[in-house]
C-alpha cells in the first residue's frame, strides 16, 4: 500500500505547520529528569489521529504507536548497520492475531485472536474489533475504503465474519499475495468498537469527528497530552499485551525549524529526530558530533524526475530516455545526499521482491544524451521545459539546479518553478506539469502493487507520468493476484523491461531510512511504513 | 543712581552655512529701576537677540563675541549656568511676542505660574497656588480661579498676555524684558495690556525693557528710547527730546514716516532695505540709505557721543557738524 | 557727498549676493552630515555594481562546480562556495542588479500609480475620495507581508509576481501621502489660478499641484526602496522567494539558514550583510531627505 | 459628550475597512492554487473520493457561495474548520492567540524602551556623534531582516554562549505552563508567584521578543526624534528657559511630554509592522502563535486560519488606531475639549 511520505522539509525554505514549545534549560544540558523518557522531534504536527485516514508523518507515527494491528511485518538485525532491524520482504508475523492461515487455497484468510489483548478502557480485543475495524474502515471516508476493494477484492462488510470471539476470517473472491500486506498496514488498526459506538452521531456514523482528537487504540503506548502546535506526551498502557517497553514515556515535540532542531540535537535537548526534514548535509555534519549517531539503512523511498508522457515534447521516448542518460546521479549522491541515498536502476525499489539492476542501461553520459537529443529530432534551437519542485523539499530543489545545468549542456532549457504543497499536487494531477520532481514510497512492498500504482493508465492520481501502455496494463492486471510465483515475477521482470526502455521515469535515487540521535540510543526498527515503534527502542547500558 | 542692568559694547555673531551673521554689533545701553526703556526698530534689527543675549539665552550657533553685561553689580557673562537659573525668571522675566503659543498646552495657565512660584520663592504647593490666583487676579483676569484651571487653548490672546505678565511678575523681578508683548493683539488689548504693564511696573519699582517696531507704543509708554538699525545702536534719548528733536537721519526718517493727525505732510518712505547682516562691512550699516554718507561712515562705526542731556547718538556726519556741544 | 570708485563696487557686491554654489552648500552639508553621505556612496556603490555586475563578477554566478562545493572564504573564493560550488561573492554581485531592479520596479509602480489615484482623490474629494480612502484603509490593515505572501503563492514567485506583490504593499502609503498633500495644497491660491485660466480638473491635479508632493514621496520612496529588499528576503525565508537558480540575496540567506547550525557560516552571513548594507543605505538617506526637506527642520541649524 | 461622538464615528468607519479586509482576506485565500483536500488525501486517493471530500467541505460550490457562508459563518463566531489541525479554527486561534499577544507586547515595550531614549537623545544633541550613531542603531534594527536576526540570535546566546534556552516555544520543556489567567506566560506566573516558570518564559521570551522589538524600533526611535526637535523649538519651550526652569526639566518635561503626543499615533503602524514581523520571528523561534499557523496555513492552502489570521489583524490594527486615536484625545487637553 502506499502512500506519498508527506516529506515537509522544514528548514530555510519553508515552515512547516505551527512552532513547538520545547527548550533546554538555561545553561547546561540537563539529563532528561528520567532516563525512561524519550525526546522526539518531530518535523510534522498531528493533524488527526483517526487510524483510518490520511494524515501527516507527525500523525502516522503517534498513531502507529497508540493503535495496533492485527498482523505484522517481520523484522531482523541489519546485516550492515548494527543496532538496527530491518523489515525482511514478504515475511509477516503474528501480532493481535496470535495465528493467521488461509482456507480455500488462499481465498479466505483466518486470523486466531489473542486472548490476552485489551483496549485501555479494559475491554478485551475480540474477532469483533476486528471485524468492526474493518466495517468502519470500508464505509467510513479515508484510506483503507480504497484499498480494499481495489487490492482484496472485497466490497462488503459481509466478507468479514466472526467465527467465534477469537477467530475471524475474511472472505476474498480469490487468493491473492497481497492480504498479509493490507492487513499489516497501520491503517487498518483496531479500535475500541463501545467507545466509538459511543461517540458516533447520525451525521458522523462512525465518530470520525471524535477519533480525530481523541484515540482508544490497544498499542504499547496511550495519548495522554496533546497541544496542537507544541507536541504530545505518549505513556506506556500497561494493559497493553506487549511486553512493558524501555520507555515509559514518549515527549514528541514539533519543531519545524530544520537549525533549531540540530542545536537541539547538539546540544541534546532532544534524544532522537527522523532524517526527514533534514538536510543530507546536516546529517553528514551531525556524524562527527560526539555525542550524536547517524543511522541510515537503505529504504524504499523511489525519488524520481517525474515526465509527462502525454505533453509534447516529453512524449517523444527517445527525448526521455536522453534525460535519463544526462542525470548526473553521481555528483549529486555524492555532493547533495550524501551517501544517505543510492542510485535508482529500475522503477522497483532495490528492497522490493523481483527487483532486478542489470535491466537499466542509463548512467551519466552526455554524449549518448545528446546523441538521442538528436534522434529524437530536437537537436536544432533549444528547447525550454519547466521543471517544478515543492516549497520546502530542499533536496528536490538542489537536485533541480543540478539537473537544469546539465540539461543545458544538451539543448534543453530547463526553468525551475517551485511551487507549495498544495500547489503542486493539483498541477500534478491536472496534468499540468512537464517536468517535476516527486517521490513515492510503497508501504506493501510488491512489485506488481508497485507499479500498477504508479504506471496502470487507470491509477488516475498515482500514474503522475500519465503513461498509458496496454500491454503493460495487460500485464500488471492478470498478474496482481497470480498465486503462482514463478509466473508472477516472470511478469514482473517484463514490465521492468518495458518501463526502463520507455524511460517513463527519470531515474533518480532510492533515499535511505535515516535516524539522527544520542550515542547510546540502539533498537531501531525500520518497517515498510517507516514509522518508529518506541516500545522496541532502549538506552545501552 | 546707578543703573540695574548695563550693557556695553555688546557684540552677537551667528554662524550660517552662509557665512557670519553680525546680529548685534557693539550696542551700548542701560536699564533703571522704575522706567521704562523703549528699543525700537524695523524687524529684523537684533532686538530681539539682544534681549536674548541679555538673559544668556543665545543657542549656538549663536554667540556673544564681546562685550559686558552687568547686572545688579555682577557680571552676567561670568555667571554659570546654575547662577543664572536663579537669575531668570526671578530677578529678570520674560513677557514674549506670541502669547498663546509662550504657555505649555498641556499644563494649566495656574500651575505654570504656580511653579515659578515654588521654584523661585520657595513656596509650598498650597501658598503657591494662592498666590498664583492673587497674581491672576493683580493681572486684572476675571474669575481668576476658574480661570486657573484652564488650558492656553481656551484662553484669548490677551488674556494669555495677562497670565504672561502674571508668570513674569510672579517673582517680582528687578529687570522686565517685554518683547513686542502687544504685537499679537489687536489695538485697544495692546493698550490695555502696555497700561497694565506700567502700572505694575511703577507699582513694583521694576526697571522695562519694551522692544517694539511701533513708535506710537513708544511715544505713549516709553520714558527712554533706542533705535537700532541693522543690529547697530543709532540713537538714545528721552521720549520727548527724540521726538522733538531727533538727531540720527534714521531716527528723522522714522519719526517723519509717523503719520500725524494734525499736519498735512506728505509721508516720505525710508529709501532701500535694510542691509543683508551676513559678512557685513564694517562703518555704519546705514550708509547705503542715509542721505548724509560720509566716506567715514564706510569704515568705522560711529562711536555713540553725547548730544545733550541724556541723548546719544552714533553718527559720524552729526558728530562733525557739531550741531549740538 | 564723496563718491569713490571702490565705494560703488562694494555697493555693487552687496545688491548681487552670489548665492554660495549650490555644489560648495551641498559639499559642506555632506561634511556635517557624514552618516548621509556614507549612505550616499553605499548607494552609489550598488549602482555601479549593479549596472556592471556582468563584468564584475569573478567567477559565473549559476555554474556548479562539484569540486568547490562549500568551500570556506579563500583568496580564490574571497566569500566563500555555496553547496553547487558556486562562488558566492559572484552571486551577491549578480543578485544587486535583480534586488535593486525588482525593488526600483515595485517602488515606481507603487508610486505611480499612488501619485494618480493619491492626487486624483485629493484633488476631486467627493465620493472618489471615500472610495480610495476606505481601499487604502483596507490594504493598510491588511497585514503587508500575509499580502506579499498571498500574491507570490496565488501567481507564483516569478520575477514579475514578486515585483507586483511588493508594489502592493507599498501602495497605500504612496496614495495617503499624495492625497495628504494635495489636500494641503489644494487650497493655495495658484492652484485656483490654474483652475480659473480653463485647465480641466486631471490637469490641475496632475501638472499643476502634484509636483510640490514630490518631496514627501521621494523620502517615501527611499525608505520603500529598502522595505522591498527587506521584504523579498522574508518572502524567501518561508519559501515564496524568487525561484532558484536566479541568485538573489533574499533566497540566498534563507537557504543559507540551514547551513548556519553545521559551520559554514558564510553562505548565510555575507548575503545577509548585503541586505543589511543596501537597507541601511536607503534607510539613511531617507531619513537625510526627510531632514532636508523638512522647512520646519532645516530652519534649525 | 462630543467625545463620545468622535468615537461614535471612529468605530462606524471601522465597519467598512473590516467588511474590506474580509473580502480581499477570502479572495486572496481563494485564488491561492491548490485545493486543500489534496494535501489531505494524499495520492491514493481517486477522482470521486476527492471530489467527495471537497463536496463535504463545500469546496465544489461556486466563490460567491462560499464567501457568503464564510461571512455568514462569521457573524456568528464561527471561523470555519482549519484542515491542517482538524479542529475549528477558532479553537486553534483561541489557544495560540495569547503567545503572539505576549510576543507583540514585549516587543513593543524593547521597541519604546529602547526607541524612545534614542529618539529624545538623537534630538537633544542634534548633530552631534551621538545623533548619528544613534540614528545608525537604531535604523541597523530595521535594516536586518528579522529571520537573518533572529537566526544570528540563536547561535550566538543558545549555541555559542549558552546564555539563552532553547529556541523552541514559550517555556522549559521540562516546566508546566503557569495555570492561564491573561494566558501571557509572564503575567500569569507573576500573578501566581511561580518564580521557576516565570525564570523560563522570560527566558524564552528574551531572545524572539528582542529580536522583533528591534526591527520596529526605528520607525519609533524616528518618530520621537522629529516630534522632539519640533518640540524644542516650541515658543513655550522658550519661555520655560526665559523662566529660569532647569535644562532637565524644560526637556525631558516640558518638552518631551508634549513630544510624545504624536509618537503615540505612530503605535498604529508599529503595531502593524510587530504583527507582519510576528510570522517569521514565530517560525524561528518555534513560538506556537498565530503568525506562524497563518503562513503554514497558506503554504498548505488551508483557508480558514489564513482569512481567520487577517482578519485578526485587520481587526488589531483597527482597534490600536481607534485606542490610540481615544489616548490622543485623553492626553491632548487640545483635542479632548475642542
Amino acid at each position: 500500500m502506499s502512500k506519498l511520505r508527506r516529506r515537509s522539509v522544514l528548514g530555510a525554505g519553508v515552515l512547516g505547520g505551527v512552532a513547538a514549545s520545547l527548550g533546554a534549560p538555561l545553561v547546561k544540558r540537563v539529563e532528561a529528569t528520567d532516563p525512561r523518557t524519550l525526546t522526539v522531534a518531530s518535523t510534522t504536527d498531528v493533524d488527526t489521529l483517526d487510524p483510518a485516514s490520511f494524515r501527516t508523518d507527525g500523525a502516522y507515527t503517534a498513531t502507529t504507536n497508540v493503535y495496533d494491528t492485527s498482523v505484522g511485518w517481520e523484522v531482523a538485525p541489519s546485516a550492515t548497520v548494527p543496532g538496527v532491524s530491518t523489515a525482511v520482504p514478504s515475511k509477516f508475523v503474528p501480532n493481535l492475531a496470535e495465528a493467521f492461515a488461509t482456507e480455500d487455497d488462499g481465498a479466505t484468510i483466518v486470523l486466531k485472536i489473542r486472548r490476552d489483548a485489551k483496549f485501555p478502557s479494559g475491554r478485551p480485543i475480540t474477532a469483533h474489533s476486528i471485524k468492526y475495524m474493518l466495517d468502519r474502515g470500508l464505509q467510513s471516508p479515508g484510506y483503507v475504503r480504497l484499498t480494499i476493494p481495489r487490492y482484496l477484492r472485497v466490497t462488503s462488510p459481509d466478507s468479514f465474519i466472526v467465527r467465534d470471539d477469537y477467530t475471524f476470517v475474511m472472505k476474498m473472491p480469490g487468493p491473492t499475495p497481497l492480504a498479509y500486506h493490507i492487513l499489516s498496514l497501520c491503517t487498518l488498526s483496531v479500535v475500541d468498537e463501545a467507545i466509538a459506538k459511543a461517540n458516533a452521531t447520525p451525521s458522523d456514523p462512525w465518530a470520525t469527528d471524535w477519533f480525530r482528537r481523541n484515540t482508544t487504540g490497544g498499542g504499547a503506548y496511550t495519548l495522554t497530552k496533546n497541544e496542537p502546535g507544541v507536541g504530545l506526551l505518549m505513556e506506556y498502557n500497561p494493559g497493553s499485551w506487549h511486553p512493558k517497553p524501555f520507555f515509559q514515556r514518549v515527549n514528541t515535540r514539533f519543531v519545524p525549524n530544520e537549525s533549531d532542531r540540530i542545536l537541539l540535537l547538539k546540544r541534546g535537548a532532544i534524544d532522537m529526530t527522523t532524517g526527514v526534514g533534514m538536510s543530507p548535509r546536516n546529517i553528514k555534519a551531525l556524524e562527527a558530533e560526539p555525542k550524536i549517531q547517524v543511522v541510515s539503512v537503505p529504504d524504499t523511498s523511489c525519488h524520481f524526475l517525474c515526465m509527462n508522457g502525454k505533453k509534447a515534447p516529453l512524449d517523444n521516448v527517445k527525448l526521455r530516455q536522453a534525460i535519463n542518460y544526462a542525470i548526473p546521479i553521481d555528483a549529486m549522491l555524492q555532493n547533495l545526499l550524501f551517501g544517505y541515498a543510492t542510485q535508482m536502476k529500475s522503477p522497483l525499489p532495490s528492497l522490493m521482491p523481483g527487483y532486478d539492476a542489470t535491466l537499466s542501461p542509463y548512467r551519466y553520459d552526455i554524449a549518448k544524451a545528446k546523441a538521442l537529443v538528436q534522434e529524437a529530432g530536437l537537436g536544432g534551437q533549444p528547447v525550454a521545459l519547466e521543471l517544478a519542485v515543492r516549497v520546502g523539499w530542499t533536496t528536490h530543489e538542489q537536485a533541480a539546479t543540478w539537473i537544469q545545468a546539465e540539461l543545458e549542456k544538451i539543448g534543453l532549457k530547463v526553468a525551475i518553478v517551485r511551487e507549495t504543497d498544495a500547489a503542486f499536487r493539483q498541477a500534478a494531477i491536472g496534468g499540468k506539469h512537464l517536468l517535476s520532481i516527486e517521490a513515492w514510497q510503497s508501504w506493501v512492498n510488491d512489485p506488481i502493487f508497485h507499479m500498477n500504482a504508479n504506471f496502470h493508465s487507470t491509477s488516475t492520481n498515482t500514474n503522475s507520468s500519465f503513461y498509458n501502455n496496454p500491454v503493460l496494463d495487460k500485464l500488471l492486471t492478470d498478474n496482481m493476484h497470480e498465486p503462482n510465483a514463478d509466473k508472477r515475477a516472470a511478469a514482473v521482470k517484463e514490465a521492468q523491461t518495458i518501463l526502463i526502455n520507455d524511460a517513463v521515469w527519470g531515474f533518480l535515487w532510492y533515499e535511505n531510512w535515516t535516524r539522527v540521535a544520542r550515542k547510546d540510543l540502539t533498537g531501531f526498527t525500520k518497517r515498510w511504513d517507516t514509522f518508529d515503534r518506541y516500545r522496541d527502542l532502549r538506552l545501552k547500558s | 543712581m546707578s543703573a540695574l542692568l548695563e550693557v556695553e559694547d555688546l557684540s552677537v555673531e551667528f554662524a550660517t552655512d552662509d557665512g557670519v551673521v553680525s546680529a548685534v554689533d557693539g550696542v551700548t545701553l542701560s536699564a533703571r529701576a522704575g522706567e521704562i526703556l523703549g528699543i525700537v526698530g524695523e524687524s529684523g534689527s537684533g532686538k530681539s537677540v539682544l534681549i536674548s543675549a541679555i538673559l544668556r539665552l543665545v543657542r549656538p550657533p549663536g554667540r556673544i563675541v564681546s562685550g559686558r553685561l552687568r547686572f545688579e553689580g555682577n557680571d552676567l557673562l561670568a555667571l554659570p549656568e546654575a547662577e543664572l537659573e536663579a537669575i531668570r525668571g526671578a530677578r529678570i522675566a520674560l513677557v514674549p511676542q506670541t502669547p498663546r503659543t509662550s504657555l505649555n498646552p498641556l499644563m494649566t495657565v495656574g500651575r505654570q505660574v504656580e511653579r515659578l512660584l515654588r521654584l523661585h520663592r520657595g513656596m509650598d504647593k498650597r501658598a503657591a497656588r494662592e498666590a498664583a490666583i492673587a497674581m491672576l487676579e493683580r493681572v486684572r483676569i476675571p474669575d481668576p480661579k476658574r480661570r486657573a484651571g484652564q488650558y492656553a487653548h481656551e484662553l484669548s490672546g490677551g488674556m494669555c498676555q495677562r497670565v504672561m505678565i502674571a508668570m513674569a511678575l510672579a517673582t517680582e523681578p528687578r529687570l522686565l524684558l517685554a518683547d513686542e508683548p502687544t504685537t499679537g493683539l489687536d489695538v485697544s488689548i495692546g493698550a490695555r495690556i502696555l497700561e497694565l504693564l506700567r502700572q505694575l511696573g511703577e507699582e513694583s519699582g521694576a526697571a522695562i525693557i519694551l522692544v517694539t517696531h511701533d513708535l506710537g507704543v513708544v511715544a505713549q509708554t516709553c520714558h527712554r528710547v533706542a533705535v537700532m538699525h541693522a543690529g547697530q545702536l543709532s540713537e538714545l534719548a528721552e521720549v520727548d527730546e527724540l521726538f522733538e528733536r531727533p538727531l540720527h537721519p534714521y531716527t528723522r526718517a522714522l519719526v517723519r514716516s509717523i503719520p500725524r493727525i494734525d499736519q498735512q505732510i506728505a509721508l516720505k518712505p525710508i529709501a532701500g532695505t535694510v542691509p543683508s547682516l551676513v559678512n557685513v562691512r564694517p562703518g555704519c550699516r546705514y550708509v547705503r540709505r542715509c542721505p548724509d554718507a560720509l566716506a567715514a561712515c564706510r569704515r568705522q562705526r560711529p562711536p555713540l557721543i553725547v548730544a545733550g542731556n541724556g541723548h546719544r547718538v552714533a553718527c559720524h556726519a552729526v558728530g562733525q557738524s557739531n550741531v549740538v556741544r | 557727498m564723496s563718491v569713490l570708485a571702490q565705494d560703488i563696487a562694494d555697493d555693487r557686491d552687496d545688491d548681487i549676493v552670489a548665492p554660495t554654489a549650490r555644489w560648495r552648500r551641498a559639499a559642506r552639508w555632506l561634511r556635517r552630515n557624514p552618516v548621509s553621505a556614507a549612505a550616499i556612496v553605499v548607494i552609489s556603490l550598488l549602482v555601479f555594481v549593479a549596472v556592471f555586475a556582468p563584468v564584475l563578477e569573478p567567477y559565473k554566478p549559476d555554474v556548479p562546480d562539484p569540486m568547490a562545493v562549500l568551500k570556506p572564504p579563500s583568496w580564490a573564493h574571497p566569500l566563500g562556495t555555496d553547496g553547487f560550488g558556486r562562488d558566492v561573492l559572484s552571486r551577491i554581485i549578480d543578485a544587486t542588479t535583480l534586488d535593486l531592479s525588482i525593488a526600483l520596479a515595485a517602488t515606481l509602480v507603487a508610486l505611480s500609480i499612488g501619485m494618480v489615484v493619491g492626487a486624483l482623490s485629493g484633488y476631486r474629494g467627493g465620493w472618489v475620495d471615500l472610495i480610495v480612502l476606505r481601499l487604502v484603509d483596507v490594504l493598510m490593515a491588511f497585514p503587508a507581508f500575509v499580502l506579499a505572501m498571498g500574491i507570490t503563492a496565488a501567481l507564483g514567485n516569478s520575477i514579475a509576481n514578486v515585483a507586483i506583490a511588493l508594489s502592493m504593499t507599498q501602495l497605500p502609503a504612496y496614495i495617503r501621502l499624495v492625497r495628504g498633500e494635495m489636500l494641503r495644497v489644494r487650497t493655495l491660491e495658484y492652484a485656483e489660478a490654474a483652475v480659473s485660466i480653463g485647465n480641466p480638473s486631471w490637469r490641475v491635479a496632475l501638472v499643476h499641484l502634484l509636483p510640490n508632493c514630490l518631496p514627501p514621496l521621494t523620502v517615501q520612496a527611499t525608505l520603500a526602496m529598502g522595505y522591498a529588499v527587506l521584504t523579498m528576503a522574508s518572502l524567501s525565508f518561508i519559501g515564496l522567494g524568487i525561484a532558484p537558480p536566479q541568485s538573489e540575496w533574499g533566497s540566498m540567506t534563507a537557504d543559507g539558514a540551514t547551513y548556519m547550525s553545521t559551520g559554514e557560516w558564510w553562505l548565510f552571513v555575507f548575503p545577509g550583510v548585503a541586505i543589511v548594507m543596501t537597507v541601511l543605505a536607503f534607510n539613511l538617506v531617507g531619513d537625510a531627505l526627510r531632514d532636508l526637506l523638512d522647512p520646519r527642520l532645516r530652519g534649525t541649524r | 459628550m462630543q467625545f463620545g461622538r468622535f468615537v461614535a464615528k471612529r468605530v462606524a468607519l471601522v465597519i467598512p475597512t473590516l467588511f474590506g479586509v474580509v473580502t480581499v482576506g477570502f479572495l486572496l485565500a481563494y485564488m491561492l492554487p491548490g485545493n486543500p483536500v489534496l494535501v489531505r488525501a494524499g495520492l491514493l486517493a481517486t477522482p470521486e473520493y476527492i471530489a467527495e471530500m471537497a463536496q463535504k467541505m463545500g469546496l465544489d460550490q461556486p466563490w460567491y457561495v462560499q464567501y457568503s457562508r464564510y461571512v455568514g459563518g462569521l457573524l456568528h463566531g464561527d471561523l470555519g474548520q482549519s484542515s491542517s489541525t482538524g479542529r475549528p479554527v477558532l479553537e486553534d486561534f483561541l489557544q495560540r492567540l495569547p503567545a503572539t499577544l505576549e510576543l507583540t507586547l514585549a516587543s513593543l515595550c524593547i521597541a519604546v524602551a529602547i526607541g524612545v531614549p534614542l529618539g529624545v537623545l538623537s534630538a537633544v544633541h542634534r548633530n552631534t556623534l551621538l545623533d548619528h550613531v544613534g540614528r545608525v542603531v537604531s535604523v541597523f534594527g530595521v535594516a536586518m531582516p528579522t529571520f537573518w536576526m533572529g537566526l544570528i540570535a540563536v547561535h550566538l546566546f543558545y549555541y555559542e554562549l549558552h546564555l539563552a534556552p532553547a529556541p523552541l516555544g514559550r517555556i522549559a520543556m521540562n516546566l508546566e505552563p503557569p495555570t492561564t489567567i491573561s494566558g501571557l506566560y509572564v503575567v500569569d506566573s507573576l500573578l501566581t508567584g511561580n518564580f521557576p516558570t516565570l525564570w523560563s518564559s522570560l527566558g524564552q521570551l528574551a531572545l524572539p521578543a528582542m529580536t522583533l522589538g528591534l526591527s520596529v524600533m526605528a520607525p519609533v526611535a524616528r518618530m520621537v526624534r522629529a516630534s522632539m526637535l519640533e518640540a524644542l523649538e516650541a515658543d513655550y519651550i522658550r519661555t520655560a528657559w526665559a523662566a529660569g526652569l532647569p535644562a532637565r526639566q524644560v526637556i525631558y518635561g516640558d518638552a518631551l511630554r508634549n513630544a510624545l503626543i504624536p509618537v503615540v499615533t505612530t503605535f498604529g503602524l508599529v503595531f502593524g509592522f510587530l504583527l507582519a514581523g510576528n510570522a517569521v520571528v514565530e517560525s524561528v523561534f518555534a513560538w506556537p502563535g498565530i503568525g506562524n499557523y497563518a503562513v503554514s496555513a497558506l503554504l498548505t492552502k488551508d483557508s480558514g486560519p489564513l482569512q481567520s489570521f487577517v482578519l485578526f489583524v485587520a481587526f488589531s490594527y483597527v482597534l490600536v488606531n481607534l485606542a490610540v486615536d481615544i489616548l490622543y484625545g485623553l492626553i491632548d487637553p487640545r483635542i479632548r475639549l475642542s
